[in-house]
């Protein structure tokens, strides 16, 4: 092993050599620079290594060969090895992406670096508190150099604030040392610890002052305008330096001079951290300048890395991991993007978009940006998921709210700049610039980042519980992407008909999770079929198709709640991104996002609460934990009803639905939703018979009534089955609600139906919209000569929908009715009846402004739809006519999964069904139709020689085109007169209601962030405020 | 006493001569000032019996900073004219 | 503490340079000026090290013929603040250096000494 | 106005936080004991008399590096910052006084000397490399008072920096392997305390840290000259 203090001697050697070079040899000094920093990661390395890995203890360097406290002394444990290669690799990586930059500004600037990296090195490894202000000054001075590399007018100005700032940090931190020095003898860091400041009589007033000093430049929301505008005006490389080598290596100071307090600042560290991190984020969200934006989500990432630090005794064994984790994950995703910015001509976000078409680095943004989000298998994820857990387990509940508030705002700007760059029509002129010394250091991010997951996932394996075959299967197909589509579809049904007969077994048990698990995997293969009509690649389409389908069958197969909310994210995540593929998906695709992990975080708190009951993370424990606090039970509930898009939280779906693309909808409609009721049912299971239930049994009533008028107003034919579908939604969740068998019963029919009628419904709606390539139904009209087979899908689709016999849609109401009146809820139950008579003219709309009437004449020569629409529609209605039929074959294993549940459940005798109030065969009922059906038919053929025959395409518009097109067709605004009369139930009160809030969290991040008004000496009052804040706070505390 | 007398007009002066440093209308005055307050500083650091900091503080603190300063406002001046 | 004794007059002296130095920074318009409280700044923290490493009648820490290696142990100052402050002086030194010559430039892109006009980047 | 009596109501609380942490700072009657250890065993362990040589330059011999390598870092902004305007431009010599340079001619070997005497002689009397340094650059500064356009070579100083730089490296790299550690002054031996050649390598460590810091300084100075120039 190499002794760590060469690392100082390799640094220091190297820039002071430097001076023999001249700046026309930029070969030498930079390949000296260059060979420097590999050699400084080779030491950092190697002892990483061996600390880590192998039986190396932590060491102590003493200098000047005499023993602390006599002289300074360097330590090198696994924290500082961890650390200064971190600092290290960035500092060699962002040299090589420097280099050119470097090169024209002279062995001046390879000087600075390498001083740079040097007093970074340092301070990490220090344990002299003199020593350490040394190296921090050498850190800042080298900063300052570095700000100016770029050489515009605003570089200086933001070195100069930059220099004020910490000029007053260093005094005060002076000051602060040489009080500590003259209270308990020593500079030793160690020796200062132990000699107990808070104890001595003002030793508290020191302690204040080395702390206020750290922390102001750990750069703490306010008082940080002057580090936002370094991160705005240097260059990208170097802004890259402060967030990944900086950073830490403030965060690692503050750590090791926190114990100066004896732990009476631990709390105020952590106070100050979830300011900055709800804070920050927060003005964030106004932000458009990329470098600003990447600076304010750095101060963020400070932030909450000053959380962990803060809450270390809470978090115990856990804390190098939470902190690990957003270390790591900071490091790679912001080098990374700041990286990226700068290969982008142009300072706005909305530039990003010249990364379109180029597949590689669109994958490494998303990367970045997502992995920040938290999304998982980011360490960032894993990280939160503990910091919440063990935040819980101590009580720490505002934490948490806090933590989750910043996070939100965190998602909001970071979703809302990818969705611009994949959704925004324009494609910025500019070409990127890619040079290879630019690309590689991104790339080699992008595979830290990723190995670094991989490491993650293999720690939390056991916790997970989730196989990971599936996750590399994902990883497959991103890197398989450039495959045609078809062998990718065909891969991805393969593998999900392959996954589904290897893990049948493993629910084979468990009746709910079952059927969950067909729906998912069957169901979802089937829906796939679709995608065969897609030619060309669909470059980054089944990726995503796969991520939405292991989030769903994880759900299912998850025994742990960390393997659960796995799942759940990575479906949200997969969903997303397939949604906002979707030409005009940029809005919608960003609300959906926000909705399902706003709804997200609720699930969090909820297991974090039951973890903090049971102290284990099993989901079996979770009905353990909601009968000791039922705040469980209904943070999950609200949690998932997001998902099933309850009226109030439904804002997202329509669109959602409408913009994805025509084959995604019909499995993220048909099937994904499911996931929302899978959650559901898992919630009101554990806290069934609570009050709360009530309410949701009249918000079921008022989705299921509302969902269902507004989709008879729609005229978009995705979006009035969109709407259909949070009709159905409140039907499920009513039932869900009532503490019964029965009820229970009808909702686990509805979800089998929902799915099989759903699906076939958007998928003969896709296969029409494939053929017209328009949505709305006033332009299409007459389709039913040409396309008959879609046709009879759609009818077969909206009897099976709107309840009418024969089909299955009948059984399901002749449960639900059993059960309202079982439960007694008639009010309740006489609304949804009402519901479900709007569901008949929705029904109606759909089928004949589609199908019915006169035909335009542009579709004269249209073709009936793809076969890869049709197919699995027809696999699905023979599915749909088996379920009618035999409904037996679904209710009898359900019911005896649901035995145990209060109320009365159904007899059955062959086929026949029967409560105390009816019965029901739908053998019979299927056979009487089916007879009925046949002889009506005879009938009208027989007539229908003496019907007269009507030609279509015999519009005549009088010799002008009208005015307003749609006007011309039979269905459009067919129900006007309904909307006069109920007009006042569709107010889009929730639209505006989220729109209000939308509006208002933007104005006032707007008007906040005017507090950073640019100029440095503000910014030094600024600071010299907070000081004086934190003086008087803290001083009613000591 | 002497030593207590003697610093404390040394610190009422320097107190002045840094007042005088932050509110003089002439730049240069300013500079000057602040190099006088140096001085001071370095004649203070004597009194507490640390040559070594008078010597740094004057041949560092006081001429060369002054000399610094003097150089950049003599620059600054130029590009006005 | 007793103030009025030469440790005592010489930290109230540096804590007030200190604050003076302060309110050069944070009223001050111009930039040459708010260099000028940093160094007041500056010299206050420094006067505040070295006044704490006096002790009523004690000499320089150097042994010579006066003091010897004996004696010394009574004789002299903390000879450790010392050695600090002549690290901070030269930092001092340097970082006035960095900044005089950011001033530089920034007259140079705007012909203007005033901070409230270099605020491109804000907000 | 507002806004002064803000800061002034602003330093008000600070002062006063300053001040009871004046009240309970207690005089110190007696040397603590890590100066008492640097006191007694100082000239044993280090060889200096001046015991303040001894810590900067052995005890705390590293951040006595690190400080160089401030002003290091701080002459390579400067340099970094000017350099831009490095053109050399004619223009016409301003003429000095002939006292100046008489003066200058005179002033500057014994400058030099004095400073030269300053560092070497740090571990005995007050002084040593930075203040032997800052006299050395001083003479720089004399020169070019005099003499604005004086042939002073950049290089030649980057070339002193260097060398005195990295040869302070290689003596504090002499120190892991020959003696206890990192900057360890016992490479070479300790001598007879007082003599000019004594406390081990603390006269070598000083001369160069003197020469450096000198270079260093008349690096920035020269920096700035440059700028003089430019713009006339």
């Amino acid at each position: 092993m190499v002794t760590p203090i060469h690392l100082v001697s390799v640094a220091l050697g190297t820039a002071f050599l430097l001076g023999f070079t001249k700046d026309r040899n930029w070969k030498i000094s930079g390949g000296l620079v260059l060979l420097a920093l590999l050699l400084m990661n080779l030491i950092s390395g190697s002892w990483t290594y061996a600390l880590f890995f192998g039986d190396q203890v932590p060491v102590q360097v003493f200098t000047a060969g005499f023993k602390p406290p006599f002289s300074i002394n360097l330590q090198m444990g696994r924290f500082e090895a961890a650390i200064t290669l971190m600092i290290n690799f960035a500092g060699l990586l962002g040299a090589i992406y420097l280099f050119d930059r470097l090169k024209k500004a002279g062995r001046y600037a390879f000087m600075v670096y390498m001083v740079f990296i040097l007093g970074l090195n340092v301070a990490v490894m220090t344990r002299d508190l003199f020593n350490l202000f040394v190296f921090m000054e050498i850190t800042t001075i080298a900063t300052a150099g570095l700000i100016f590399l770029v050489q515009t007018g605003k570089a200086a100005a933001a070195g100069l604030k930059y220099m004020i700032a910490t000029s007053i940090i260093s005094g005060v931190l002076l000051i602060g040392i040489i009080f500590a020095y003259s209270l308990v003898s020593t500079l030793n860091l160690d020796g200062i610890i132990d000699g107990g400041l808070p104890l001595i009589k003002g030793g508290a007033m020191v302690v204040f002052l080395i702390l206020i000093a750290l922390l102001l430049e750990s750069k703490p929301f306010p008082a940080n305008g002057w580090g936002l505008d370094v991160y705005e005006s240097a260059h990208p490389g170097i802004g890259a330096m402060l967030s990944v080598a900086t950073g830490p290596m403030i965060a690692y100071v503050i750590f090791k001079v926190l114990p100066i307090s004896g732990g009476a600042w631990n709390h105020l560290i952590a106070i100050t951290g979830i300011i900055t991190f709800v804070g920050s984020n927060f003005l964030a969200i106004k932000q458009h300048n990329t470098q600003r934006l990447l600076g304010y989500s750095s101060v963020a990432q400070a932030g909450i890395l000053l959380i962990a630090i803060g809450l270390q005794k809470e978090l115990g064994h856990t804390f190098i991991y939470v902190a690990a984790g957003l270390l790591m994950t900071n490091y790679f995703a912001k080098a990374g993007l700041f990286w990226l910015s700068g290969l982008i001509k142009g300072e706005s976000l909305q530039d990003w978009t010249q990364l379109k078409g180029r597949p590689v680095l669109l994958f490494l943004f998303g990367l970045f940006v997502f992995s920040l989000a938290g999304f998982p298998p980011s360490p960032a994820f894993f990280a939160k998921w503990e910091l919440i857990m063990q935040l819980a387990s101590h009580g720490g509940y505002v934490w948490m709210v806090f933590i989750l508030i910043g996070s939100f705002f965190e998602l909001i700007y970071l979703t809302r700049w990818f969705g611009q760059v994949i959704g925004s029509k324009e494609k910025s002129s500019a070409q990127p610039d890619l040079a290879t010394h630019r690309l590689v250091p991104v790339g080699i991010m992008g595979v830290g980042l990723l190995g670094t997951m991989v490491f993650f996932l293999h720690h939390y394996a056991p916790d997970l519980a989730i196989d990971f075959i599936p996750i590399i299967f994902i990883a497959a197909l991103f890197i398989l992407d450039f495959l045609p589509a078809f062998l990718k579809n065909t891969v991805t049904i393969l593998a999900m008909g392959w996954y589904l007969l290897q893990h049948i077994s493993d629910v084979q048990n468990d009746t709910v999770r079952l059927i969950f698990f067909l729906i998912f995997l069957a169901g979802g293969a089937i829906s796939l079929l679709a995608g065969f009509s897609y030619k060309g690649k669909r470059i980054g389409y089944y990726p995503f198709v796969a991520m939405t389908f292991v989030g769903l069958t994880g759900l299912v197969t998850a025994t742990t709640t960390l393997g659960f909310f796995l799942s759940w994210e990575l479906m949200a995540l997969g969903s997303y991104l397939l949604i906002s593929r979707g030409k005009n998906a940029q809005k919608t695709s960003w609300i959906y996002i926000l909705f399902s992990v706003g709804g997200a975080y609720l699930l969090l708190m909820g297991f974090g609460v039951s973890f903090a009951v049971t102290g284990d993370g099993l989901l079996s424990s979770l009905g353990i934990a909601a009968r000791a606090l039922p705040a469980v039970g209904i943070l999950l509930t609200i949690g998932f009803l997001s998902k099933i898009a309850a009226m109030g939280l439904h804002i997202w779906l329509p669109g959602a639905y409408a913009e994805a693309e025509d084959d995604a909808t019909p499995f993220i409609a048909g099937i994904m939703m499911n996931a929302g009721i899978f959650g559901l049912i898992l919630s009101l299971s554990i806290i069934a018979g609570h009050p709360f239930t009530w309410w949701l049994g009249w918000l079921g009533v008022i989705t299921a009534v509302g969902g269902n008028i507004l989709a008879a107003f729609q005229e978009d034919a995705k979006k009035l089955i969109a709407y259909s579908s949070i009709g159905i939604m409140g039907y499920i969740l009513f039932a869900l609600s009532m503490n019964i068998q029965m009820a229970w019963m009808a909702a686990l029919y509805y979800v089998v139906l929902h799915f099989l009628y759903k699906t076939i419904l958007f998928l003969a709606v896709g296969g029409v919209i494939f053929r017209t390539k328009t949505r709305e139904m006033y332009q299409m009209g007459g389709l039913i000569k040409k396309m008959p087979l879609s046709f009879i899908s759609v009818l077969i689709g909206i009897i099976a929908l709107a309840g009418i016999p024969p089909l299955a849609g009948f059984g399901g109401k002749w449960l639900f009715y059993n059960a309202v009146v079982m439960n007694g809820w008639y009010l309740q139950g006489a609304l949804v009846f009402f519901s479900g008579v709007v569901a008949f003219l929705y029904c109606f709309k759909l089928i004949s402004a589609i199908f019915l009437g006169q035909a335009k004449d542009r579709y004269r020569h249209i073709k009936e739809a793809p076969v890869w629409y049709i197919l699995p529609q027809y696999l699905l209605i023979i599915g749909l006519l088996i379920f009618s039929v035999l409904p037996e074959l679904v209710l009898q294993p359900v019911a005896h999964a649901l035995r145990s549940m209060p109320g009365e459940g159904i007899q059955w005798d062959g086929h026949f069904a029967q409560t105390s109030f009816g019965y029901w065969n739908a053998f019979i009922v299927m056979t009487v139709i089916a007879i009925m059906f046949v002889i009506l038919l005879a009938w009208l053929i027989l007539n229908s020689r003496k019907a007269q025959k009507v030609k279509q395409f015999d519009m005549v518009f009088a010799g002008e085109t009208p005015f307003t097109p749609e006007t011309s067709h039979v269905a459009y605004n067919i129900y006007a007169p309904f909307n006069k009369a109920l007009g006042f139930l569709v107010v889009p009160v929730t639209t505006w209601f989220w729109h209000a809030t939308a509006s208002v969290t933007d104005a006032s991040a707007n008007h906040l962030r005017k507090w950073y008004n640019g100029n440095g000496q503000t910014y030094a009052l600024q600071m010299v405020i907070y000081i004086v804040m934190f003086y008087l706070i803290i001083r009613g505390g000591f | 006493m002497i030593l207590i007398i003697v610093s404390m007009v040394l610190g009422v002066v320097m107190i002045a001569v840094s007042l005088v440093a932050l509110h003089t209308k002439k730049l240069q005055a300013a500079i000057l000032a602040a190099g006088v307050l140096s001085l001071m500083t370095s004649i203070l650091f004597l009194l507490l019996a640390a040559p070594d900091v008078a010597l740094t503080e004057a041949a560092i603190g006081s001429a060369l900073t002054t000399a610094i300063f003097f150089y950049v406002l003599n620059k600054i001046k130029n590009t006005h004219v | 503490m007793n103030f009025f004794s030469v440790q005592g007059i010489s930290l109230t002296i540096g804590f007030i340079l200190i604050l003076i130095g302060l309110w050069g920074i944070l009223t001050q318009r111009n930039l040459i000026r708010i260099i000028i409280g940093f160094t007041i700044f500056n010299n206050g923290v420094n006067l505040i090290i070295v006044a704490l490493a006096y002790m009523k009648g004690r000499t320089a820490p150097i042994i010579d013929q006066v003091v010897t290696r004996t004696d010394a142990v009574d004789k002299v100052a903390d000879p450790i603040p010392q050695a600090l402050v002549l690290t901070a002086i030269v930092i001092g030194v340097g970082v006035t250096a960095v900044m005089l010559s950011y001033t530089l430039r920034m007259y140079r892109a705007k012909h203007s000494l005033e901070i409230n006009v270099f605020t491109e980047s804000k907000w | 106005m507002y806004k002064k009596l803000f800061v002034l109501l602003l330093l008000a609380v600070l002062g006063w936080s300053f001040f009871t942490l004046l009240q309970t700072h207690q005089e110190r009657q007696s040397l603590n004991p890590l100066s008492k250890h640097y006191v007694e065993k100082g000239p044993d362990e280090v060889g200096a008399p001046n015991l303040v040589t001894a810590i900067v330059v052995t005890y705390r011999g590293f951040d006595t590096l690190g400080e160089v390598t401030i002003l290091f870092v701080s002459a390579a902004i400067v340099g970094l910052f000017l350099k831009t305007e490095n053109r050399r431009r004619k223009y016409k010599i301003r003429s000095t006084s002939e006292i100046l340079h008489a003066a200058q001619r005179l002033l500057f070997p014994v400058m030099i000397l004095f400073g030269i005497y300053i560092f070497m002689n740090g571990h005995l009397t007050p002084g040593g490399g930075f203040q032997g340094g800052a006299v050395i650059a001083t003479a720089m500064i004399l020169v070019l008072l005099t003499n604005p356009e004086s042939p002073i070579s950049h290089r030649a100083f980057n070339l002193l920096e260097s060398v005195s730089g990295f040869s302070y490296i290689i003596i504090g790299v002499l120190g892991v392997l020959l003696a206890g550690g990192f900057l360890d002054n016992h490479i070479l031996p300790l001598g007879k305390f007082g003599n000019l050649f004594s406390a081990g390598a603390i006269p070598l460590i000083y001369s160069f840290v003197g020469l450096k810091v000198g270079s260093e300084l008349s690096s920035i100075i020269l920096n700035l000259n440059d700028v003089q120039k430019d713009d006339k």
